[in-house]
């Protein structure tokens, strides 16, 4: 028997972010070939953590890439930032889409941080799709991120 | 994956609440700096 | 010349929420025959507005639906709470999707309000699919809204 | 659509105001309400 829609999906989050922690050099082997991933913009992030600029804005930059290759590169690179990543998850919701509707879209929210950093509000939005050889094994074609500042930080003098 | 939300990957409650307590420290600090709150 | 994905997005976007305004009975015209919708569960709330419970909570309950017939039952049953409807977008993050990349999946982060009740912050995620005969006008075939608490709601005595 | 956000549609930013200083006014309700903070 297949495994249902919420099924499939509660156990490609746990892969997902478990994989962040434990090989996140093999994480780009869940992207299809021509995925696009926004993620957090790690580059622009300061290299040393106690730069108060980097806690006081709730919010991170993200950076838009295309395909595996490029995925892989970028976890590969980041590696130890996103070994580090700690995930606190609120809520899931789900579809299915696709002309078959066989390929799933799903929406996250919560917190996440890394050792000595504050919490970040984030919105994560990722389509699966099903391999066309076994329909029980999903790609990842779309994932984004999205931070959630605070409304205090819109607060003006 | 258990499905009763929250659900913590990568770390647990109490280490959540500690990041947690840095980010309401920040905003305590940015509210005290703000003059006038316009909302 | 085709019209590029952002500014398909930014059309979308004008047209799916200003039509709540002037025409919500028509919005199920967007939808794709077999999409689906998460979308404010208007039955949970109160009727009276000054309903205190109703404004403590900053999140609102939502509730799925699928097929445009039933898209197009909720907006009717709903027409007044839709057409009051008002909202301020604060970021859209758009990606290519679908066997060809020619669908476009789009993230819109804001806050949403009605008329004498406070803000709600939301998170919503859209899919929109390229007509067969005209690859230039798109059906929504997903939407997700969903509702972020602001983290003072999360603080316990 | 202007590419400049925030986009306020079927509003304006006067009237988005008073409705964010509503749940402002609620937060800040809720606060005194609690009697210890644990974030």
């Amino acid at each position: 028997m297949s495994a249902t829609v919420q099924e499939v999906v509660h156990a490609f989050l746990r892969t997902y972010y478990e994989r962040m922690k434990t090989n996140p050099s093999k994480l780009s082997n869940m992207y299809a070939s021509t995925a696009e991933l926004t993620h957090v913009n790690y580059q622009q992030l300061p290299s040393d953590d106690s730069a108060l600029d980097f806690f006081l804005n709730d919010t991170l930059p993200t950076v838009k890439l295309t395909g595996k290759d490029n995925i892989n590169k970028f976890f590969t690179r980041n590696n130890k930032r996103v070994n580090d990543l700690k995930v606190k998850l609120n809520t899931v919701d789900f579809q299915t889409t696709g002309a078959s509707h066989k390929s799933i879209l799903l929406v996250t929210t919560g917190e996440l941080f890394w050792t000595d950093t504050p919490v970040y509000r984030f919105c994560q939005t990722f389509i699966l799709v099903p391999l066309l050889r076994n329909n029980d094994i999903y790609d990842i074609s779309n994932d984004i991120i999205r931070f959630i500042p605070d409304y205090l930080q819109e607060i003006e003098i | 994956m258990k499905k009763d939300f929250p659900v913590f990957i990568n770390t647990d409650a109490d280490e959540f609440v500690k990041a947690r307590a840095k980010r309401h420290e920040l905003r305590l600090k940015m509210l005290s700096s703000k003059e006038k709150l316009i909302v």
